[in-house]
């Protein structure tokens, strides 16, 4: 009766508690890292377009090259796509919130109306 | 076993509650209370309280009433009894979620709506005062008639007032129970808060309170909001926009007057003298010639302010004297040798107007130019009287704390710099002081 | 007498045979170098319990004076500088170094044994998590006593707090102190993110788990994404104030509700931080109270996420009064209407907990009820704040003073008074005495409405907030008057409280696993626990694992609760006692305090500070096992 | 005993602490480089004197023409080089992973160098720093310090923020290619170095998000 239950012991399992990832090899690593290079000149490039500086194009396209960059680093660098779907929710969760209340700030502080674009 | 006793006792005290409620909504003894609103503004707020309160009584008495309940029928009678092991009740749940968000839009809708009528911009007639907070006074200015005055208001009644807020140096609230909710006053920020006194109540004082905690002396932030009818209202700003005089009435040519007039519009802060709606017309640029001595006309004397006898006990402030000031209270000034301290050795006029006086144009303290005929000194602290401003202008500092006007008697502790006064006004200085301020009516 | 608590539990609640009531009770030793070297859960979660007890007196004592002061009018028994140190005192105290402290004793010593777990993630980064608050609480709390403590208010709004306007030391001590305050919140909440996620024992699903350990976890969830909002904003601040930047410069074109909407994207969610525990507590002690498992579990569990979640959407209430036009009034004032329905499904779902059970008034059930009695009452009153035009009345006056009492002190305090009164045994062995703890619950409950709720009333009837006196004949006497006593009384009632508290440490009544016939895993263990928790993990299959009987569960059970041998003897490796969390708190405070001190003290103690972490780091936590 | 290896090494998700910690860390940094952002968005324009971002300003009192500040085509290398950063890392991560396999070919040997990579990540880091040090000093000389106004206080603390936060990073970079020259790092350490990666990326799509809100939106 002194004795610990052995059976209990083992049915608690021994889990290694290495991340086994099989994320992408360098074929996928060299053709990100191609893309992230093109969005880049692609931002700077726009940057220097006066006339496409001053449409109402200009945000939006800046807005969602930066957010397509941020995207796949965090899905094939961060390996995010491949991992366990718990450390998905743990980012996206908070990014929605930071991302939203981004957003709030803006709209209170004047910098978004509502019904102008920017 | 001993819940349910207890429980009972408080019945009593939740009556109690109602009770004193009905009678915070119409006893005279709460002359702050947000229940006997005097405006429209006041009112619309009053109608939303009375369905919050509705809603929030509906809940309080059904989830307490509920708790109670269960807590004596379901009390433990016997240790041997297991009850029905339940884990949860679909169909509750849902009604106890759909029920309060009914509630809330019964809220909400209401809400909403006056909202945005009640922070539409102000109607276009509005009588417009810029509000400044200062720690820890009040400065109004009324543009319209071009003057300005301090921690004590006047607004005519039936008329719309858009009050317009600014800070000077940190966040201020702008509040006056009876007739309004709050507005912040913000540095680098302009707000509004606009409403309607209404036409028929009685020509009276209410308090107000600064509500944004400002430092030192927050809580003697204080100042006064007096209503009127509009006939009275135009004669006070008849005497608001005349300069500061003092002394036995004379009859000065009515030039003299022309023209101090217009030096007391110079002074507040606006470049074209525009010729004031009650005021006689001057010419801008007439050359301002200083005005000493007795100037009141007879009918200046004669414009309103509201007599200190009409006063109501809560406006009139109790704030004890600091025994650590002593100043001999039989000493009778000469408000002439006041004039000379004012812009002399007492150095008043860095920080004090005092308008038609070229010399007094300090803008760091409120505007002196009518205090005389003012109901309270430093922001409603203390009441105006001899007592009170000979030991104001004595020690300032250990009257308010924190308070940025210096301390200026002779021999006088000054708390802020931790040093003693070497040198400074004498009594009788002070109270000639006096004498002039008590004078500028 | 010594017998009946476990005697009387029916039948099919004790499935196992319990062990008999130990005669004599372990202790954790009372070694002051073994206390500063702990990594053991518990012994931290004690640690946090005395600390916070202690700061909660200083709260309360803050608290009297405030109370004396203002027990009728123009009163000066401490002059306006001295009673503003005085209130933003006793509401950082309370809310920094009291509830949240007190929050953070459970879930250390609850959250590990709820879970089945034998300590939390990282050990060593949570005995860091205490030493930062111990002395971070030292720093801001100490300044007062030389008359330089912090005095702008809790909420610190700029640009009262610039230089400019507060040249001041004392504010430097708030920002310093609230800055490493937050370290020692961050660094706990990413621990017991961790702990939950990965070390619930096994069969322990997220559907199974306490709902304490729930609300702890949705806590820790809204810590780390409150507490960078507010660091950010209290760097600025610093950086404003020690380096010249001009964040909240008005000169400069600074806007002052930047810093409102910073800090308030944080308060509003450190009120659910503040509270949910509370809720936590609750939700353990009624359901066994009652012998009936919590009504409606899964929607307590889903109402808390959701209240945790919309908690941070609604954080421009406390600004309805600064001008931040229609859409934004609107906007905020229906969000935060919208969060009093997962609320309001709490409150029904604990009566509904009672409703049909067998409820026994303890010390611990009676509290449970003060808060959902208390804390309603605050609710409502919250709800009537958040109507915009209503609360251009209400707002900065002693209306939301009673409001927020009663939500603070109606329910976070009452709930961790439940949990107190609860786990008391569990945490040391012994009983504390039922008798003194009831005429400590009634003298509060009392005492707590006498003096929060005439503040409903003063404030209505126009009394604001923060000021140090008021004048007569303002019709506030009254009801200042009736706080106060109510104030005097809960001093009288804290009393029967402390004595009750220390005598029962000494010599209250060995408690055994089990004293109330709970039903979660923290009841299968020895009262208090082996430093391992538990001789084997156990295996759940089910929430209430002493109560539903269920094979594994009670094998488990019976294994870990007769335990009386060592770790070694078990071949159970704990971690190695260690001094480095509190060399690299001590370091890190003393490189914060360098600020003020002089800049040499920053660079000197941040060098130690990263020796300290350096040999944190590479030393191994526990002995290598082979 | 057989039960000694239980206590810390059961976990219910098979998943390493740390690395449930370093994402819940991932989350909050969110949180806190939002806040910077927010503030350096919200006070763009409210500067009361110059020097501004992207628009010359004439100081009325002296007359000085101050140019626009921010200098893109430096910013664009220093953001490309973190880029390059994260790809050097997760070779880095790969190769530590892939240790102890066997390696064909010259290419494999080259993308199995843990050191190389770590170096090369290090490195870049490095340059990247360097921009920013060249950016900094740049700016002051041209008048905008940190005290200057709203733009030189919010610009400098947020992306001296971030910049801390790249320099932690090497420092990090370098320690963990101190023990491979010194040990050489293996699968085992895996979990270390991926860690580390996470940390590492996250930096650099901070700045992606920076590069483009701070720099080029105007
Ligand atoms: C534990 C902390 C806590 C909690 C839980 C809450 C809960 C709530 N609070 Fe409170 N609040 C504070 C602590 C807290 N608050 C503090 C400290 C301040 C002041 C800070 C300062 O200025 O110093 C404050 C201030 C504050 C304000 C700003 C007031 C002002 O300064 O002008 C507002 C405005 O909306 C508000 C609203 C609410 C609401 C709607 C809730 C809701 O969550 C309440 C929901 C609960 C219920 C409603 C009761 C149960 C529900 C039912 C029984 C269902 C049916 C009910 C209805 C349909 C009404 N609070
Ligand atoms: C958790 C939060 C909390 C708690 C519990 C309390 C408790 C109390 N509070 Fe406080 N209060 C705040 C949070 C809290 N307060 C906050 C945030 C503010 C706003 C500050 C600001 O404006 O910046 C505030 C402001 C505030 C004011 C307004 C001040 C002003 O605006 O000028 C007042 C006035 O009466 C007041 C009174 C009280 C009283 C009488 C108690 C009493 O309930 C206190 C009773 C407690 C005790 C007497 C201590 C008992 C101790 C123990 C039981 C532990 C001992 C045990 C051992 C050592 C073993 N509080
Ligand atoms: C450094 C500036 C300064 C100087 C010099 C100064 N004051 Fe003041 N004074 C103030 C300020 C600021 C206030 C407002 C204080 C408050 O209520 O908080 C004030 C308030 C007053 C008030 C009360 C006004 C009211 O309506 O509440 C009077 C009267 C007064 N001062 C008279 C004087 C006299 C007389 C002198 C010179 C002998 C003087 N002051 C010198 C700054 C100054
Ligand atoms: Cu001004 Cu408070
Ligand atoms: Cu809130």
């Amino acid at each position: 009766m002194d004795h610990p239950n052995e059976a209990a012991v083992v049915a608690a399992g021994e889990h290694g508690a290495e991340t086994e990832h099989t994320g992408p090899g360098w074929s996928v690593y060299w053709k990100v890292a191609v893309i992230l290079t093109i969005l880049t000149i692609g931002e700077v490039w726009v940057y220097y377009i006066p006339a496409f500086v001053a449409s109402r194009l200009f945000l939006p396209t800046l807005l969602s090259m930066s957010a397509l960059k941020f995207v796949i680093v965090v899905m094939f660098y961060m390996h995010l796509k491949y991992d366990h779907k718990l450390f998905r929710t743990l980012f996206t969760g908070p990014l929605i919130v930071a991302t939203s209340i981004l957003f709030a700030l803006l709209f209170l502080f004047g910098h978004l109306r509502l019904g102008h674009g920017g | 076993m001993i819940g349910y006793n207890r429980l009972r006792r408080f019945a009593p005290l939740g009556v109690a509650a109602v009770l004193a409620l009905a009678l915070a909504a119409c006893a005279q003894s709460y002359p702050n209370s947000t229940f006997t609103p005097h405006s429209d503004l006041g009112r619309s707020i009053d109608f939303l309280w009375n369905r919050l309160m509705f809603f929030g009584t509906i809940v309080f008495v059904l989830v307490e009433g509920a708790l109670i309940y269960v807590v004596i029928r379901y009390r433990r009678k016997s240790e041997d009894v297991t009850p029905p092991q339940t884990h949860g009740h679909v169909i509750l749940e849902i009604t106890w979620t759909l029920i309060p968000a009914a509630i809330l839009a019964f809220i909400a809708v209401p809400t909403v709506r006056t909202i945005f009528e009640t922070q539409a911009p102000a109607p276009a007639n509005s009588l417009v005062i810029n509000v400044y907070g200062h720690q820890w006074w009040w400065e109004f200015e009324y543009p319209e008639y071009k003057f300005t005055t301090a921690n004590e208001i006047y607004i005519p009644k039936g008329r719309t007032v858009d009050l317009v807020l600014h800070a000077k140096d940190v966040i201020h609230s702008f509040w006056v129970p009876q007739l309004a909710g709050k507005r912040d006053a913000i540095p680098n920020h302009t707000n509004h808060i606009w409403f309607t006194p209404d036409s028929n109540m009685a020509t009276t004082v209410w308090n107000g309170f600064c509500t944004e905690y400002c430092g030192d002396s927050h809580g003697e932030m204080h100042f006064r909001v007096v209503t009127v009818t509009p006939e009275q209202f135009a004669s006070w700003v008849t005497r608001q926009q005349a300069p500061g005089f003092f002394g036995p009435p004379a009859a000065p040519p009515p030039t003299a007057i022309a023209s101090a007039s217009a030096a007391g519009a110079a002074t507040t802060k606006s470049d074209s003298a525009a010729p004031a709606a009650a005021s006689t017309a001057a010419p801008a640029a007439a050359p301002v010639a200083p005005v000493y001595g007795p100037t009141a006309s007879p009918a200046l004397l004669a414009s309103y302010v509201l007599p200190h006898s009409e006063v109501p006990e809560y406006a009139i402030p109790h704030t004890p004297l600091p025994d650590a000031i002593k100043f001999d209270d039989k000493l009778t000034g000469d408000p002439a040798a006041g004039e000379k301290l004012f812009v002399g050795a007492g150095t008043c006029n860095a920080c004090h107007s005092v308008s038609g006086n070229p010399l007094a144009v300090g803008t760091i303290g409120p505007n002196l130019t009518h205090v005389g005929s003012r109901i309270t000194i430093a922001a409603g602290m203390y009441l105006n009287d001899k007592a009170h401003l000979s030991r104001w202008i004595k020690d300032a500092r250990i009257m308010k704390s924190g308070v940025l006007m210096p301390t200026l008697g002779k021999g006088q502790y000054d708390p802020q710099t931790k040093a003693t006064m070497p040198a400074g006004l004498s009594d009788q200085q002070i109270a000639d002081l006096v004498a002039y301020l008590q004078a500028l009516k | 007498m010594a017998t009946s608590v476990i005697e009387t539990i029916p039948a099919h609640l004790k499935p196992f045979v319990p062990s008999p009531i130990p005669t004599t009770v372990q202790t954790y030793g009372t070694s002051i170098w073994g206390w500063i070297t702990t990594t053991d859960h518990k012994k931290i979660g004690a640690l946090y319990l005395f600390t916070a007890l202690f700061f909660f007196l200083v709260g309360g004592i803050e608290a009297e004076i405030i109370r004396a002061q203002l027990g009728g009018p123009n009163r000066h028994l401490v002059s306006a500088e001295t009673y503003n140190q005085i209130f933003t005192m006793h509401g950082t105290t309370m809310i920094f170094l009291a509830i949240m402290p007190l929050s953070a004793a459970f879930f250390n010593f609850i959250i590990p044994l709820q879970i089945g777990a034998r300590d939390v993630a990282f050990p060593r980064l949570n005995a860091f998590s205490y030493w930062i608050y111990l002395l971070g609480g030292l720093f801001i709390s100490i300044p007062i006593l030389f008359g330089h403590g912090p005095n702008a208010g809790w909420f610190g709004y700029a640009p009262l707090t610039t230089k400019a306007y507060s040249p001041g030391i004392n504010i430097d001590f708030w920002v310093v102190g609230l800055q490493i305050l937050g370290i020692s919140s961050l660094a706990a909440g990413f621990n017991f993110i961790t702990t939950i996620i990965n070390l619930r024992a096994p069969g322990m699903s997220l559907m199974r788990m306490p709902v304490f350990t729930w609300m702890a976890f949705i806590v820790q969830f809204m810590i780390v994404l409150a507490f960078p909002v507010v660091t950010i904003a209290l760097f600025f601040l610093l950086l404003d104030r020690f380096f010249g930047t001009q964040f909240y410069e008005v000169a400069s074109g600074g806007d002052p509700l930047l810093w409102q909407h910073l800090f308030w994207i944080f308060g509003h969610p450190e009120v659910y931080i503040l509270v949910l525990p509370a809720f936590g507590l609750v939700s353990e002690v009624l359901p066994t109270f009652s012998k009936k498992p919590l009504f409606g579990y899964p929607v307590m569990i889903y109402s808390g996420i959701l209240i945790g979640f919309l908690g941070f959407g609604v954080w421009a209430h406390h600004m309805f009064a600064v001008g931040m036009g229609p859409i934004a009034d609107s906007v905020f004032g229906v969000t935060t209407m919208l969060i009093a329905i997962p609320t309001g499904v709490k409150i029904f779902n604990w009566i509904g907990t009672i409703a049909q059970g067998q409820f026994k008034a303890t010390s611990a059930s009676l509290f449970a009820i003060g808060l959902v009695s208390l804390f309603t009452i605050g609710g409502i009153s919250g709800v009537m704040h958040s109507s915009p035009p209503a609360d251009l009345q209400q707002t900065d006056s002693y209306f939301v003073v009673a409001h927020f009492h009663y939500v603070l002190f109606g329910g976070s305090i009452m709930g961790i008074f439940a949990g107190i009164y609860f786990y008391f045994p569990k945490m040391f062995g012994r009983m504390m005495d039922e008798k003194l703890g009831k005429t400590h619950f009634w003298l509060t409950f009392i005492a707590m409405n006498l003096t929060f709720f005439p503040m409903h009333f003063s404030g209505m009837l126009g009394m604001p907030r923060r000021i140090y006196t008021y004048d007569a004949g303002q019709g506030w006497e009254a009801f200042n008057q009736t706080s106060t006593w109510g104030a005097y009384l809960l001093f009288v009632a804290s009393l029967f409280f402390m004595y009750n508290f220390f005598k029962s440490l000494r010599s209250g009544r060995p408690a055994g696993p089990n004293p109330w016939g709970a039903g979660t895993l923290e009841w299968t263990i020895p009262s208090p626990p082996p430093p391992y928790n538990f001789a084997v993990l156990p295996n759940v299959t089910s929430r209430y694992p002493l109560w539903e009987g269920k094979q594994a569960d009670i094998e488990s059970a019976r294994i870990n609760q007769q335990s009386g041998r060592s770790a070694e003897e078990l071949g159970i490796v704990l971690p190695y006692n260690t001094i480095k969390p509190f060399l690299a708190a001590f370091f890190l405070v003393l490189m914060f305090s360098g600020l003020i001190v002089g800049h040499w003290l920053i660079f000197a103690s941040a060098a130690a500070m990263v020796l300290a972490f350096y040999g944190w780091l590479t030393s191994p936590l526990e002995p290598e096992h082979h | 005993m057989s039960t000694a290896t239980v206590s810390h090494h059961y976990s219910s998700t098979g998943l390493a602490n740390r690395k449930i910690a370093i994402w819940a860390f991932i989350g909050s940094e969110c949180m806190l480089f939002v806040s910077l952002i927010s503030t350096y968005l919200i006070y763009k324009d409210r500067s009361v004197v110059g020097p501004y971002p992207h628009t010359p300003w004439t100081d009325p009192s002296t007359g000085h023409v101050y140019h626009a500040i921010l200098n893109i085509p430096v910013t664009s290398a220093s953001t490309f080089i973190l880029l390059m950063s994260s790809l050097a890392m997760v070779l880095a991560l790969s190769a530590v992973e892939n240790k102890g396999k066997p390696q064909r070919n010259l290419g494999e040997r080259i993308l199995g160098n843990s050191k190389l990579w770590l170096f090369m990540t290090a490195l870049l880091g490095l340059g990247f720093l360097g921009c920013q040090a060249y950016e900094f000093t740049s700016f002051v000389n041209e008048g905008l310090t940190i005290k200057t106004n709203l733009f030189g206080s919010t610009f400098f603390t947020l992306t001296g923020f971030h910049g801390a936060h790249v320099t932690a990073g090497v420092i990090w970079i370098l320690s963990m290619l101190f023990i491979d020259m010194k040990r050489g790092l293996g699968p085992s350490d895996a979990l270390n170095v991926d860690i580390m990666a996470l940390y590492w990326h996250f930096v650099d799509v901070v700045w992606v998000a920076i590069f483009t809100l701070v720099y080029l939106i105007r």
